[in-house]
């Protein structure tokens, strides 16, 4: 039992995770899932109970029981309890202050990362300002490498995702070429299929290939189909750079996405086989996004923030090369408008850069959800100052096959230019050899003659 | 003042927003406005009502019987706030269900509203006609059409539960994107029943004329019922093969890929 | 870890959030947990209902009527979106104000909740008490006590002007903040009628024990309301001189500046 | 009348305020107003027809009658009818693309600047997400001096604001020596008294100069009280640095204020007159703030950021080295949350520097509105990366005299830190010998003995 002794009232927190879900910032999920606060003094008196629980009790009282949950037993197993001497006597409140310390230089916080748990990285979050979480991030440094390096300061990637729905090879093409000559797609040029059928997603995935073959493009490809899927394509021996998969914070939740910690392991052991990185070999691509553990009922009285930063504790064990939260994309019964969803994507950024994570974002919305493309500009340019990674990008923005808004190649432009962000390095020499950006990484504008126009896949 | 791109044939082979030329690192005006005219639109879509009625009155042309139901939702507001109400069915719809019970049915479709009325409007009555055929083939029993108002994806599970359904096909409308307000999905689900998750459904997305067109989604949801009825499962472990025809029995893909 | 700042004396003299030292760029945790507290209260006080009763009670106590009148704001939440209707009465309150005129007054107060209903439950009767001295001094006929619910500023002049009083002083909660949420503002207007401005009104604000003390206050609106009747004046033309000895006339400063 | 055909539906608006009204995004106070758009397709329908309407229009066409409003003479009549040659012929929505374009350097926007009317800007505005506000304030360089420079690339003042609930001299000090201590106070030292009385606001500027003439601080002071008390602090010679006065767009609004053109030409030519600026004279300051027209009933159905914009045309009559919107302050009735206060605050600022003014912010919120600190540091950080010149800093971020919320010194800090933002040369020029910050412009902790601490003024 937790309490905070008030002026005129005192308010009592049954166990760790009602502190946790009551100190968390309003949204709709919580409110749905029954264990937000009540008002925002109990809001504030959760905040100053979490504050003075010690980090050690993260690892005493588990949110959800090691027997019942196997990403709880991962957490607990994979724990580093000999870099956790650099913070084992820390209250989160004070963990808060020692992030932020001039004193704790970015080295020391990687450092410490695989002593974080994700209820920790978790709490400290709920005891932020926005401001605190961009800071934050921003001194958290995480880089990943295949075909190139992403996560360097002063770097941002994209993902290309040109959707098509159906499937249409020529579709993606001429979606991917316009993606190209924006300079997109150095984190990944990534199609979520409209299918979910094998020989489909065989199809795409040799397009992408040969495209990336062909031009010598220092990136990745990836086909977001289901991992069981993937594993079936590579058996088939169809060139898969990345093993995509949706994950989330607890296993029956993963459960419900049809997948556990083994078949992931498996899927990993696949692609590291192929060993198809140049510079690097982190293999994997996870999506997570707050919401899904109680989408699936499968939330065991966690709020949703603390599920989600279980799911990079998932995400971390295969040491991807790119995981991605799709903050607004799941709907406004867990994000309903843009304060929230602005807050969450902080937050997740955040979480996932402090447990070791080169975590990037789908800045997006649906059109369900109050909210709009000026908080999407919002959320962006506050995702650039805090530096992170990649962020998603599609045509003009909208996704014609998942019908939800992200963000535009034009949008990726505007945040290089306004915060001087540049290429993944092995792509940014690649942009300037094809003649698409300028010696200074300028966007240049290419001739309908470029040789990258000339290669739009044949008709079916 | 506008830098077009000079690739605007590449338009020919797509809908998306490419070739939107640019102002410094901005779009230009025109797409600006577009895109603000498409984003009205598509919220409006969402809170488009669901006109069951007319659905029911084509279906009973077709000599399929109907039956109307809801979910525990009260109003669009509420369905945006509380996915648990609309996997619920209301207690009059479990009445109503329950009473008109009588024998198992190898196959029960729902046409859920989802998050776009316009989409069932549009492709639900389409796609059931172009499945008849197929089912008759197949020799399955299909039970009465269930129209079911502000339904989730899992609101079919109680439906297909109390109507002890082998199994169930939830056409649903799919969230409203700015090019297209009426795409349809299609859940699939072996023994529907209370422990049910989505690793347990398979499904059919982007079901419209500029996506999966009706007769082939059609094919697509018979051929996996097919194999749904002969490995007696659905979902995850359930790998949609249909479009490689060594791979089919009864049901074959329509085109070769 | 947090580095605190050297000059924690400086704190004696004020009540201002100073010397909060820092962490890297970065307000120590419990500066930021005192700050949501404070912000979570001062939201609270903003919806504290008026319970004028109470001051009625105290005012009747002291020999002074009172009336309750309420704009047009029918809640709270009105009461924030529409300014509008918070600074004109409703019907039955028109009506009432019009039956219990009799003869013109030299000054009507006026009680209104404004943004905190602390302000005036802890300071309007206090102010009050200490102002009705002055009013003898300067033989000012003071009308019954208005008792104003969801109250503006502005709402001052219809009352006023239905009272056809010379003048008027509208005590007014002012909005809370993290580190007080009791400050009762007065504004004085000079023949209150519906041409009046706020260029038309003085204004004494930040009343309470720890900004302007209730006898101060009393005395800077009774200099006022002198200067007022001598010059047929209020707002940006009469000049606050009340700290100036020299510049008085009946009503002298308290104390030397 | 304007026209937008769509295809299920014609919208017809009015005449040209109702266009500008319709196309705005939406807000409480145009709500209030009863001119804002009825949904949001007629409001994309009105921004269709906006973007139709040729600049040269808002010459012919006055929102508010020339005879009727001294603020719409001066607009006309000061309007550059030469450098308006440079855009005359564009549109609304051209006028947005020429803004945005590569080809329209800052200097050209400079030079534009005189020509462009606050409608003009207002209604192009309109036309601009979020992203695009950030981008071209950020082109947008002006720059202003009294006894430092304000507005340069790179750089960030703060006005440091130490009220007082009483005046206190002591109290003001204490706040005033905590916030220079912690770098702040560039853009002046400036207090809002609590109170009106002569004798008072006297002696607070003379404490305030005797501060500034002892450490011979390179910043200006300024007491916040009405124009016509500041006339007679001169008039008394009182050392005035800058006057001040709130401003509003309509000679209606101005009027309820207090004051009229000639009354500001009056106290402008006042504080020339004292020419106490060391590197430049740039005498008034000026605030701000969407719904002050329509809180007076003074806005003739013109939307209330188009009579913000129209308050810049009061304000840039007179050079001002200082204005700012005080955006969040005036209350929910016109601002209703986070979301409309931080799309405000970038309007604000986009239209003041567009129309060349050193325009800053009060990045602030009232606890009457639905906000909080997480949105002000989202708006705080977007205004950092648009470049604008000032902020307000208050200590802790709560003004105890205002009752509101503001930014504090550690969120100046905050943002010099994540955008490498510098101080006025001058100022920081003096932080550094001061030993306030060191040479790489980072703070350091002053000592208990440091000179500034001895300075506190003898209490009454
Ligand atoms: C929202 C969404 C998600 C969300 C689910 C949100 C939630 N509440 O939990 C998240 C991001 C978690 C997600 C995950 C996945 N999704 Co998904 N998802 C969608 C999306 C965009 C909208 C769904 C919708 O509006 N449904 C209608 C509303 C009214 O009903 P609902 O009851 O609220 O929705 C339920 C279902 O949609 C279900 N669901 C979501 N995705 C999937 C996927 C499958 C295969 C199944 C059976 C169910 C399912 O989740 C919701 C809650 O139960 C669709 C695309 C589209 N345009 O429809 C893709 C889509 C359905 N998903 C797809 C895929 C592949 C997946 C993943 C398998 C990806 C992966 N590799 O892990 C995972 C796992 C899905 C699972 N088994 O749960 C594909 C399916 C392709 C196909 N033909 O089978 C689609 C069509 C998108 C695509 N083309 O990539 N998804
Ligand atoms: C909000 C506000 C404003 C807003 C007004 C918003 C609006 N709706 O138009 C803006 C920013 C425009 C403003 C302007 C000014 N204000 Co002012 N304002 C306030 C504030 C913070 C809150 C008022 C409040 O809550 N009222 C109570 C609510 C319930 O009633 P309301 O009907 O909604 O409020 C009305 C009045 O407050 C009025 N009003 C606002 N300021 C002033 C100032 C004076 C002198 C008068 C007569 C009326 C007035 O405007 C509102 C709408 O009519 C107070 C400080 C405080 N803590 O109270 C200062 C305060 C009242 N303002 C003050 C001043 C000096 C001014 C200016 C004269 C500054 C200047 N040099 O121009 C101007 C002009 C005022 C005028 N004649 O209209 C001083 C008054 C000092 C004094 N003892 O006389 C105060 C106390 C703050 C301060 N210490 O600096 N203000």
């Amino acid at each position: 039992m937790y309490k905070t002794i008030l002026a005129n009232q005192t308010w009592v927190f049954e166990d760790l995770k009602t502190v946790m879900a009551k100190a968390s910032p309003l949204r709709s999920g919580d409110v749905l899932a029954g264990v937000a606060a009540s008002c925002d003094e109990e809001r504030a008196a959760a905040k100053m109970a979490l504050a003075d629980i010690p980090l050690k009790t993260f690892l005493e009282d588990q949110l959800i029981p090691y027997e019942q949950d196997e990403v709880t037993r991962l957490i607990v197993d994979r724990h580093d309890k000999e870099k956790f001497q650099l913070i084992s006597h820390l209250t989160v409140g004070d963990f808060r202050n020692w992030i932020l310390a001039d004193t704790t230089t970015p080295e020391m916080i990687t450092s410490a990362s695989p002593a974080i748990t994700p209820e920790m990285a978790a709490a400290v979050s709920k005891l932020m300002r926005n401001q605190d979480l961009i800071i934050a991030a921003k001194k958290c440094h995480v880089v990943a490498k295949f075909r190139n390096t992403i996560g360097l300061p002063g770097h941002l990637s994209t993902r290309l995702q040109p959707n098509s729905p159906t499937d249409d090879l020529q579709e993606i093409a001429a979606g991917m070429l316009d993606g190209l000559l924006y300079g997109s797609g150095d984190a990944v040029i990534g199609i979520n299929p409209a299918s979910d059928s094998l020989p489909i997603l065989g199809k795409i995935n040799q397009m992408l290939d040969e495209v990336i073959q062909r031009f010598e493009i220092p990136t990745q490809s990836c086909v977001l189909t289901h991992v069981t899927n993937t594993i079936q394509l590579i058996e088939k021996n169809i060139p898969v750079d990345l093993v995509f998969q949706s994950i989330a914070g607890t296993e029956k939740a993963n459960t419900s996405f049809g997948i556990n910690l083994n078949i992931l392991q498996e899927s990993y052991e696949a692609a590291l086989s192929l060993n198809r990185g140049t510079v690097g070999n982190n293999v994997m691509y996870f999506e997570t996004g707050q919401g899904s553990c109680l989408s699936a009922d499968a939330h065991h009285g966690v709020d949703q923030q603390t599920c989600e930063a279980r799911a990079y504790a998932v995400a971390r064990h295969y040491k991807p090369l790119l995981v991605n939260t799709v903050v607004g994309f799941i709907g406004p019964e867990y994000l309903y408008d843009g304060k929230q969803i602005i807050r969450a994507g902080l937050e997740d950024h955040f979480c996932g850069k402090l447990l070791g994570l080169p975590l990037g974002c789908d800045v997006c919305y649906t059109n369900h959800a109050q909210t709009d493309q000026d908080d999407m500009d919002t959320l962006l340019t506050l995702l650039g100052t805090a530096h992170i990674p990649f962020i998603i990008n599609v045509p003009g923005a909208d996704d014609i096959m998942l019908n939800y808004q992200s963000t535009s190649f034009h949008d990726a432009l505007y945040l290089r230019r306004l915060l001087n962000l540049k290429h993944a390095p092995e792509f940014g020499k690649w942009l300037e050899q094809m003649h698409i950006t300028d010696q200074m990484g300028q966007l240049q504008t290419a001739n309908s003659n470029h040789p990258l126009l000339a290669s739009l896949p044949a008709g079916e | 003042m506008t830098l077009p791109d000079n690739w605007l044939f590449l338009k020919q082979f797509t809908k998306a927003r490419i070739a939107l030329g640019r102002n410094g690192v901005s779009l230009p005006t025109n797409e600006i406005l577009n895109f603000s005219l498409s984003h009205a639109q598509a919220r409006d879509a969402v809170h488009q009502p669901f006109d069951s009625d007319q659905i029911q009155s084509e279906l009973h042309k077709m000599g399929l019987s109907t039956l109307t139901v809801h979910s525990c939702v009260k109003n669009r507001e509420e369905y945006l706030r509380r996915p648990d109400l609309g996997r619920k069915l209301n207690l009059e719809s479990i009445k109503k269900l329950e009473k008109a019970y009588q024998n198992p049915f190898d196959l029960i479709i729902i046409i859920g509203d989802g998050l776009s009325s316009y989409a069932v409007d549009r492709q639900a009555v389409c796609v059931i006609r172009a499945l008849l055929p197929y089912l008759k083939k197949l020799n399955m029993q299909l039970g009465p059409i269930i129209l079911a108002h502000q339904a989730r994806v899992a609101l079919g599970d109680q439906i297909g539960s109390i109507l002890r359904a082998k199994s169930i096909a939830m056409l649903i409308g799919e969230r409203p994107g700015l090019s297209s307000a009426d795409s349809l999905g299609i859940y699939m689900t072996w023994q529907p029943n209370d422990t049910r998750n989505d690793a347990d459904r398979n499904c059919i997305s982007n079901v419209r004329p500029e996506g999966l067109k009706h007769d082939l989604a059609a094919f697509k949801l018979a051929w996996l019922l097919e194999q749904s009825f002969i490995k007696q499962i659905s979902g995850v472990r359930l790998k949609d093969e249909s479009d490689n025809a060594a791979l089919s029995d009864t049901i074959k893909p329509l085109y070769i890929a």
